[in-house]
C-alpha cells in the first residue's frame, strides 16, 4: 500500500500569491495513496527540509511528492533529503507550481485547478515508481589515441604530461602527419618541422607513452571507462629493437625509383624506406609490394648489408590487445585527387600540381631543397597561378563545404613563392577571401600589398598547355573581365577530404560521422570535443577541415575531457536505463536500429547445456543515455525505461481524468 | 461556439529543451493559457501512439507534443525519431475520426519561452473553436456495442 | 544605359523565369566560371555570369536589359558552361528560356534579328514538311535577312557535290508534325498568360 | 550480325550527304545491318531548341516513339546535333514521369523510354572494337589525325553520358586502332560555334580559326569530326578563315570516312570528294 506525501511549498508570496496552496494540500490529501498532505512557506529551506524528513521517518512514506519550484532547480535538493531520511531518492519528485503555474497565470481559480493537476500527476508517477540506484563503473586510467598527426602527438604528450598512460597508434611508419609535409606555416610563417621535430621527439621518449607505427585498429569494445582494443601491428619486416637506423639498407636498395608519398610523387623512395628523414621512429620499413624480395623472392640485400640482423622477412602481422578508459580519434585528413577536373589537366602537364606539392617544392627538405622549380623542366617559373576553391565549394564535382584552410595557404604560397623569386608574379584566382582568425586577414593583405600577389575575383575554367606555357582562361567578376594568363605553373587548392577509412573506423568506434564521413561532435558548440559515445574524444581535421592552431587547441581539449574522465576512480550515472525483458523479447532488432547510441546489443539465451537457444535484445547500462526510443518502438512492449516506463505514464496520464 | 468551455489540453514535452523552455516562459513571468497540463517525458522518441489515445480517452480536447528542434535533440537523433512518427500518428488519429486540429507538434528549445507561451495560446484557442472532444468517447462507445470487449480501451489504474 | 538599379524585390521576372525553366536562380553563387569558358564571350554584352546576376536580382527594369541582350542570342548552345558549373546550375538552358521570353516579349536585341530569321526559317520548313532541306532554308534565311551575298559562292559548290536538294522531302506524318508545332506554341502562350 | 536502329537525320539527307553516305558505306563494311526509323522527322535541332522548350522535346519525343514501335532497341545517330536532342528528350522522359506525360500528351503517342541512343563513335565502341584493328585493308601509319568532338557530343555529361567531357579519348581510341596517329591537342573540345553558322559567320570564323590553328600547330594532317556541322564549319568556313587569317589545308574527314577507308573502301564511295578542302590526297 503506498503512502506518500505531499508537501505544497508557498516560496513566499511566488506560489502562494496565485495559487491556493492550502486547498492544494487538502485536495491532495484526498488523493489515492497519499498518506500525508501539507504545506509550507519555504520547503527548501532547512526547516522545510527537516519537515519532510520527519515526515518520511514518522509516517513511513513511501514516496514524496514537493509540489514547488522546477525540478530543475530543487529536485536533486529534495532527493537528498529524502535519502537522508532512508528514501531511495528516486522515489521522490516534484510538481512544477511555480514556473509552469504561478508565474504564469494570474487567476487564482485557474491556478490552483492546475497545481492540484500537477501534484495528481506526480502523485500518480510515484505510485508506480520503483527505487533505483545509481550505476557506478570502474574506470581503466589509460588513453588511446588514434593517429600520430600534429592532433594526436599534442594530445597524447598533454595526457602523459597530465600523469596518465597513453597508447599512441599511427598507421604510417612514422608519425608526424601532414604537417611534416609542410614547409612554412602560416600565420606567422614558422618552419613546421622545427616546430613539430621536438615533440614527435618527445612522444618517442616520454615514459608514459607506448607508440605503435605502422600499426591499425583492428577491434575495439566496451565502453566508457572500460574499452578493450585489438591493434593490428603490420609486419615491418624491420625489427625495431635490433635495428639502428643506420641507413645502409635504404642506401644499397637497388629498387631506387618508388614515387614517394611524403614528397606527392615529386620525389623517390626505395623499398626498405624511411619517409622521411626525421621520422619518428628513424627506423625503415619494407614496403612489401615494391621490394624484390617480396615480388620476386630474390634480392636480399638489405638483410645481406644490415650491421645488426634487424632485417626480418618473415614478419607477420601482430594483434596486440589494450585495455583503455578512454579513446582521442586523431585520424586527420586526405587531400582530393585532382584528376576529377579535366579542364584543370592534373595529371595531364607536369606543371600542374596540388597546393601538397607545392609545400614539398617550397621545403627545405625537399626534392628542389626549397628552390621553386617546375617538375617538368627544373626551370624557374616566372609566372605562377593559384587557383583556389578546385573540389570545394563545388556540389557538381566535388563537395559543397569550404575546406577552411586553402585561402590562407595560397595566400602563404603566393607569399612565399615572391620571398624565393623575386622578379616572380603570383596570380590568384579565388570566390571569397576566408581569412577570419587571429592576424589573418592582415596576412592576405600582406600578400596583396608587399608581395604583390595579383588576385582575381573568379573561377579557372580551363587550362591548357601551347608552346611550354600554361594557358590560364578565368574571369574576374569585378571588372566583367576574362582573364587569360600564360603560366609556368599552376597551383591548384584541391579540397579537404575525410580519410578513406574514416567510415569504418567510426563504425568500429560506434560514433557518427556526417555525410562526408567527417566523425561529428557531440555539440557543435557546447560540445565541440565529445562524440556522443562517452568516452570517445575528437581531436583535428578528422572532425572538419582545420588549420593547426585549431588543432592543437582542440587536441588540449580533448586531453582535457581524458584527464578530467581519470580524475575519479569510478562513474557514476543516473539510473534512467532501459531493461529488455527477455522472455518476450522477439528478437525484430527494432531497438537495435534505432538506438542512437548503441546500447542494445545482441544476446545468444542458452539451456542448461550451453546450447542457443534464441537471440533477444540486451542493454548495456553503460552505454544507454535513457532517451526511451527503443521502448516507443518495441512491437512486444519488451523494454522499460526505468523512471518512465510504460505503467508510469500511463498513470500520468490517467492522472488526469475527468473526475 | 461556446463561450465557457476551457479546453483542457495534456502537453508531452521532453525534459531537456521544451520543459525547460516552459521553465524560462516562468522565469520571464510572460502570462499564457492556463489549459496545458504537461507531463515529462526524456525525449519525444519515448513517446507511444497510445499515450495520444490514452489522454484523449482520458477526456483531453487537445494534445499537444513538443521537444527539440531538430539537430538541436539531446539524444541526437531520438526526435528525428519521433518526427518520422508523427505523421503515421496524424494519420492513425485521423483513422479513429478524431481531428488533426486536435493534435498539434512544435518544437520549443530551451530559450524559447515566448514561443511556449504562443503555443499553448494558439491551440487553446484552436481548440476552443473546435469546443471539445466528444468524438472518440462516441467511438468507443459504438465499439463497445458492436464488438469484444478487445476493443475497449486500455483498462484504467 | 544605366549603371544604377533601384531594389524593388517584389517583381516576378525571377519568379517567371523559374517557373519556365525550372530553375533556382539563387543556385549560382557568382564565381564566373561559366564565363570563363564561354567561347561567345568575346562578343556578348554582358557576361553569362552577368546575365544570371540579372536574373537573380530580377528588378523590372532588369527585365529589358537581360531579354535585349545581345548574350542570349549570341550564345550557340555548346553546354560549356552547364558541363563545368560548380553549383550544377544550367545556364544553357536559362538562356534557352530568356531567348523565348525575349521574343514573346518583342524584346530581341536588334543584332539578333538573323539569328532569329534563321531559327525562324528553319522551324517554317519543318513545319511544313516535317524534315528541313538546307536549300530552301538557306533561301528564305536570306530573304527573311536581307543578307544576300554572304555565302553565295559557296552555293554552286554545294550544289554540284549534290550536298543540296532543291525540292524538300515531305513526310507522311507531315500533319503530325504541324500539330506537335500547334500544340507547343499554344501552351507556351497559355503558360505565359499563365503568368500574368 | 550487329542490327541497329538508325537516325540519319536531316543534315546526312542534304549539306552532309557525305556523311550520311560513308556512314552507311561504313557499316556494311563492318557488316552492321541498319533499321531507318520509317516516316522519321527532324529532331528540331538548334533552333527549336532555343526559342520553344516544348518543340524541343516534342519533335524528337515523336522519332524515339516510333522507333519504339518499329521495335527498336539501339538507335545509331550520326549527327551529333540530332544525337543531343534525342539524348535530352529521351533522358527528360525517362527521369521524369512528369514531363514524359506532357510530351506523350502532344504528340499523341505513348513513349515508355526504351529506346537507347548511340552516337556513331559508342557504336563503333561497341560494335567494332577491339578487333577492327584485324580488318584493316589499308595502311594509315604516320597519319596524323586531330580527334574533334566539338561540343554537342559530349556535353551535358549528365546526359550524354559519354567519355570524359574534358579529356575524351574514345575517337583516339578508334583511329588508333584503325593504324592511323591520334594526336594530343588541347582543343578537342572546345565550341567551333557551329549552331551560328549561318547567322553570325564573323563570330564563327574567329572559333574556327582557333581550332585549325590550334590541331595544325600540333601538327594535324587531317581533322576527324562526328558531327555535320563540324564539318560544314571547319571544311566550308575553312575559305573564310584562310581569306582573314592565311592559307589553311586541313582536310576535315568524318570518322566513318576514315574508318571506311582504313577497311578498304573507295574514296568515292565514302563521299570524300565532297569536300571544300580536298580530302582526297590523304593516303598514297
Ligand atoms: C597544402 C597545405 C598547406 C597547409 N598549410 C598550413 C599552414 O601553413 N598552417 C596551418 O596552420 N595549417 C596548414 N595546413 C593544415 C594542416 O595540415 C592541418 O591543420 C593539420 O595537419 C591537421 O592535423 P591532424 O593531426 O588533425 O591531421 P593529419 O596531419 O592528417 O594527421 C593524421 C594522422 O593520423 C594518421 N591516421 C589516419 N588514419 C588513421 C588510422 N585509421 N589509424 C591510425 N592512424 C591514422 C595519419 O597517418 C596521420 O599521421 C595545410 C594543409 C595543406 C593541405
Ligand atoms: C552580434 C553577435 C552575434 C553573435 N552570434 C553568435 C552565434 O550565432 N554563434 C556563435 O557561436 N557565436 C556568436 N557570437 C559570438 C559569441 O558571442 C562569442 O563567441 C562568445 O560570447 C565568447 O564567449 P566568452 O566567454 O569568450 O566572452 P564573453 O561572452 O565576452 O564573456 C566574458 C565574461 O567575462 C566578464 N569579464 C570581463 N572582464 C572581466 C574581469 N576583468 N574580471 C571579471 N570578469 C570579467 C564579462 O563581464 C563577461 O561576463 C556573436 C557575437 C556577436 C557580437
Ligand atoms: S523549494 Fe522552490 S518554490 Fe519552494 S521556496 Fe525553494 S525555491 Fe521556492
Ligand atoms: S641497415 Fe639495419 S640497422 Fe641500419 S637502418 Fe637498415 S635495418 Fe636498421
Ligand atoms: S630485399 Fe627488398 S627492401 Fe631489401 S634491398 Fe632488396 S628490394 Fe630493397
Ligand atoms: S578556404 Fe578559401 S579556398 Fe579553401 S574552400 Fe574555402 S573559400 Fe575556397
Ligand atoms: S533508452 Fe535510448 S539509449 Fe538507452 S537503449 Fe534505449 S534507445 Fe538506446
Ligand atoms: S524491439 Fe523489442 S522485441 Fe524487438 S528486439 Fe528490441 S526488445 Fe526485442
Ligand atoms: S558557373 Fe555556375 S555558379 Fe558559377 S557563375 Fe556561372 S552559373 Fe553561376
Ligand atoms: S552554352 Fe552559351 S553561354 Fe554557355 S558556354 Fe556555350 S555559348 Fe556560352
Amino acid at each position: 500500500m503506498a503512502r506518500i506525501g505531499v508537501f505544497v511549498c508557498h516560496c513566499g508570496e511566488n506560489i502562494a500569491r496565485t495559487v491556493d496552496c492550502a486547498r492544494v494540500a487538502e485536495t491532495a490529501a484526498k488523493f489515492p495513496g497519499v498518506a500525508h498532505a501539507v504545506d509550507y512557506t519555504y520547503m527548501c529551506s532547512d526547516p522545510g527540509q527537516n519537515l519532510i524528513k520527519e515526515a518520511i521517518r514518522e509516517k513511513r512514506l513511501t514516496g514524496v511528492v514537493v509540489a514547488a519550484c522546477s525540478p530543475r532547480m530543487h529536485e536533486p535538493t529534495f532527493r537528498r533529503a529524502a535519502a537522508e531520511a532512508g528514501l531511495n531518492p528516486f522515489l521522490c519528485e516534484m510538481a512544477n507550481i511555480r514556473e509552469h503555474v504561478s508565474w504564469v497565470h494570474e487567476d487564482r481559480e485557474v491556478a490552483t485547478a492546475k497545481a492540484i493537476d500537477h501534484v495528481r500527476i506526480m502523485v500518480e508517477k510515484v505510485r508506480h515508481n520503483e527505487p533505483l540506484y545509481p550505476i557506478r563503473v570502474p574506470i581503466t586510467k589509460k588513453a588511446l589515441v588514434i593517429g600520430g598527426g600534429i592532433a594526436g602527438i599534442q594530445a597524447a604528450l598533454d595526457i602523459a604530461n597530465g600523469g596518465q598512460e597513453v597508447i599512441l597508434v599511427e598507421k604510417e611508419p612514422s608519425i608526424g602527419g601532414h604537417m611534416a609535409q609542410l614547409s612554412e606555416t602560416f600565420p606567422t610563417l614558422d618552419c613546421s618541422q622545427c616546430i613539430l621535430t621536438p615533440r614527435m621527439v618527445e612522444v618517442a621518449s616520454h615514459p608514459n607513452i607506448t607508440l605503435y607505427t605502422y600499426s591499425e585498429i583492428e577491434e575495439v569494445e566496451g565502453f566508457i571507462g572500460n574499452f578493450e582494443v585489438k591493434i593490428r601491428k603490420k609486419a615491418r619486416s624491420v625489427d625495431l629493437n635490433k635495428c639502428t637506423g643506420c641507413g645502409l639498407c635504404m642506401e644499397k636498395c637497388p629498387m631506387k625509383k618508388i614515387p614517394s608519398e611524403f614528397e606527392c610523387g615529386l620525389g623517390a623512395r626505395t623499398a626498405i624506406y624511411r619517409p622521411f628523414p626525421q621520422a619518428v621512429p628513424a627506423k625503415p620499413v619494407i614496403d612489401r609490394e615494391h621490394c624484390l624480395m617480396f615480388t620476386r623472392g630474390k634480392c636480399g640485400t638489405c638483410a645481406k648489408v644490415c650491421p645488426t640482423g634487424a632485417i626480418n622477412y618473415e614478419d607477420q602481422d601482430e594483434i596486440v590487445t589494450e585495455k583503455v578508459g578512454a579513446i582521442v580519434v586523431a585520424t586527420g585528413y586526405r587531400v582530393m585527387d585532382a584528376d576529377l577536373y579535366g579542364e584543370y589537366g592534373y595529371g595531364k602537364y607536369p606543371d600542374v600540381i596540388t597546393g601538397m606539392q607545392f609545400e614539398r617544392l617550397l621545403s627545405a627538405s625537399g626534392p628542389t631543397t626549397g628552390e621553386v622549380r617546375r617538375p617538368s623542366d627544373g626551370k624557374i617559373p616566372k609566372k605562377v597561378v593559384f587557383v583556389q576553391c578546385v573540389g570545394s565549394r563545388d556540389n557538381a564535382r566535388g563537395v559543397p563545404y569550404c575546406s577552411k584552410i586553402c585561402c590562407m595557404y595560397t595566400a602563404k604560397h603566393a607569399m612565399l613563392y615572391k620571398h624565393k623569386v623575386h622578379d616572380g608574379q603570383a596570380y590568384v584566382f579565388y570566390m571569397d577571401i576566408r581569412a577570419g582568425g587571429k592576424n589573418y586577414d592582415e596576412f592576405v593583405r600582406r600578400a596583396i600589398e608587399e608581395d604583390d600577389a595579383m588576385y582575381y575575383r573568379g573561377r579557372v575554367s580551363k587550362i591548357y598547355e601551347e608552346n611550354g606555357k600554361l594557358i590560364v582562361k578565368g574571369v574576374d567578376t569585378l571588372s566583367g573581365l576574362t582573364i587569360q594568363v600564360n603560366a609556368d605553373m599552376v597551383v591548384l587548392a584541391t579540397a579537404v577530404l575525410s580519410q578513406e577509412d574514416a567510415e569504418p573506423l567510426a563504425q568500429k568506434l560506434s560514433i557518427s560521422y556526417d555525410e562526408y564521413d567527417f566523425l561529428t561532435e557531440a555539440h557543435p558548440k557546447l560540445r565541440p570535443v565529445e562524440t556522443n559515445t562517452a568516452g570517445i574524444f575528437l581531436a583535428g581535421a578528422c572532425q572538419a577541415p582545420k588549420d593547426i592552431p585549431d588543432t592543437v587547441a582542440q587536441a588540449g581539449g580533448a586531453a582535457s575531457k581524458v584527464l578530467g574522465l581519470f580524475s575519479s576512480d569510478e562513474l557514476e550515472r543516473e539510473p534512467v536505463i532501459a531493461r529488455v525483458n527477455e522472455e518476450t523479447c522477439v528478437a525484430c532488432w527494432r531497438c537495435y536500429n534505432a538506438c542512437p547510441y548503441g546500447a542494445i546489443e545482441k544476446k545468444e539465451i542458452k539451456d542448461r547445456q550451453g546450447r542457443a537457444v534464441r537471440w533477444v535484445a540486451h542493454v548495456n547500462e553503460s552505454v544507454c543515455a535513457g532517451c526511451g526510443l527503443c521502448n516507443a518502438i518495441c512491437p512486444s512492449n519488451s523494454v522499460e525505461l526505468d523512471g518512465f516506463d510504460d505503467e508510469q505514464l500511463y498513470a500520468e496520464i490517467g492522472a488526469l481524468s475527468n473526475e | 461556439m461556446e463561450t465557457d468551455f476551457e479546453p483542457k489540453i495534456i502537453a508531452f514535452v521532453c525534459n531537456w529543451c521544451t520543459y525547460a523552455g516552459a521553465d524560462l516562459a516562468g522565469t520571464s513571468r510572460l502570462k499564457y493559457a492556463g489549459n496545458v497540463r504537461v507531463i515529462k517525458v526524456p525525449c519525444t522518441g519515448r513517446i507511444d501512439f497510445m499515450f495520444l489515445v490514452r489522454a484523449f480517452e482520458q477526456g483531453a480536447d487537445a494534445v499537444l507534443v513538443s521537444g527539440c528542434h531538430p539537430g538541436d535533440c539531446h539524444y541526437n537523433e531520438g526526435n528525428y525519431y519521433a518526427r518520422r512518427r508523427w505523421t503515421i500518428f496524424r494519420k492513425l488519429l485521423h483513422f479513429l475520426g478524431i481531428e488533426e486540429d486536435r493534435l498539434h507538434f512544435a518544437w520549443v528549445s530551451a530559450a524559447e519561452g515566448q514561443k511556449w507561451a504562443d503555443l499553448v495560446n494558439e491551440v487553446t484557442a484552436r481548440v476552443r473553436e473546435l469546443g471539445p472532444f466528444t468524438g472518440y468517447r462516441q467511438l468507443m462507445e459504438k465499439s463497445r456495442l458492436t464488438q469484444s470487449a478487445e476493443v475497449q480501451p486500455l483498462e484504467r489504474k | 544605359m544605366s549603371n544604377k538599379t533601384v531594389s524593388d524585390t517584389a517583381s516576378s521576372f525571377t519568379a517567371e523565369i523559374e517557373g519556365r525553366g525550372r530553375l533556382r536562380l539563387a543556385d549560382c553563387y557568382q564565381c564566373g566560371k561559366c564565363s570563363a569558358g564561354c567561347p561567345m564571350v568575346d562578343y556578348m554584352d554582358y557576361l553569362p555570369h552577368q546575365i544570371v546576376r540579372m536574373c537573380q536580382m530580377g528588378e523590372d527594369s532588369l527585365r529589358e536589359k537581360v531579354l535585349g541582350s545581345r548574350t542570349i542570342w549570341l550564345c550557340v548552345s555548346c553546354e560549356t558552361c552547364s558541363t563545368r558549373c560548380p553549383k550544377d546550375f544550367d545556364i544553357a538552358h536559362l538562356m534557352d528560356v530568356l531567348r523565348e521570353m525575349s521574343l514573346e516579349a518583342g524584346l530581341q536585341h536588334a543584332d539578333a534579328s538573323n539569328i532569329i530569321a534563321f531559327h525562324k526559317t528553319f522551324k517554317n520548313g519543318v513545319e511544313k514538311t516535317g524534315r528541313l532541306n538546307e536549300f530552301p532554308l538557306a533561301i528564305g534565311y536570306k530573304l527573311r535577312s536581307m543578307d544576300l551575298f554572304s555565302d553565295v559562292t559557296k552555293f554552286p559548290k554545294m550544289v554540284t557535290a549534290r550536298k543540296l536538294r532543291f525540292l524538300p522531302h515531305k513526310i507522311k506524318g507531315r500533319d503530325k508534325v504541324k500539330k506537335i508545332f500547334a500544340k507547343c506554341e499554344a501552351r507556351i502562350r497559355a503558360k505565359k498568360r499563365g503568368k500574368k | 550480325m550487329t542490327k541497329l536502329g538508325y537516325y540519319p537525320g536531316c543534315s546526312l539527307e542534304g549539306t552532309a550527304s557525305d556523311y550520311g553516305i560513308s556512314v552507311r558505306r561504313m557499316a556494311r563494311a563492318l557488316g552492321w545491318e541498319l533499321q531507318e526509323i520509317e516516316d522519321w522527322n527532324c529532331c528540331g535541332a538548334t533552333a527549336a531548341h532555343q526559342t520553344n522548350h516544348l518543340l524541343a522535346l516534342s519533335l524528337p519525343a515523336r522519332d524515339l516513339a516510333l522507333a519504339e514501335e518499329q521495335g527498336i532497341t539501339e538507335l545509331l545517330v550520326p549527327c551529333a546535333a540530332c544525337f543531343s536532342r534525342l539524348v535530352h528528350a529521351n533522358k527528360a522522359m525517362q527521369q521524369d514521369p512528369e514531363t514524359a506525360r506532357e510530351i506523350n500528351d502532344i504528340i499523341e503517342m505513348n513513349y515508355r523510354g526504351t529506346v537507347s541512343v548511340l552516337n556513331l563513335i559508342e557504336a563503333l565502341q561497341k560494335y567494332a572494337m577491339p578487333d577492327i584493328a584485324g580488318k584493316v585493308q589499308r595502311n594509315l601509319s604516320g597519319l596524323k589525325v586531330a580527334c574533334y568532338y566539338g561540343c554537342l557530343l559530349l556535353r551535358p555529361p549528365k546526359y550524354t553520358e559519354f567519355d570524359d567531357a574534358e579529356q575524351p579519348s574514345s575517337m583516339e581510341d578508334i583511329v588508333r586502332a584503325l593504324g592511323a596517329e591520334p594526336l594530343d591537342w588541347p582543343f578537342k573540345t572546345e565550341c567551333c560555334g557551329a549552331g551560328l553558322s549561318m547567322s553570325n559567320t564573323g563570330a564563327v570564323v574567329d572559333l574556327t580559326h582557333k581550332i585549325l590553328e590550334n590541331a595544325r600547330h600540333h601538327g594535324a594532317r587531317v581533322i576527324a569530326v562526328a558531327c555535320p556541322m563540324c564539318h560544314s564549319n571547319l571544311d566550308m568556313r575553312q575559305l573564310d578563315v584562310s581569306r582573314r587569317y592565311g592559307k589553311y589545308n586541313i582536310p576535315i574527314l568524318f570518322l566513318s570516312q576514315l574508318v571506311g577507308l582504313a577497311l578498304g573502301v573507295s574514296e568515292k564511295e565514302l563521299g570524300l570528294k565532297k569536300h571544300f578542302v580536298k580530302a582526297t590526297s590523304i593516303i598514297r
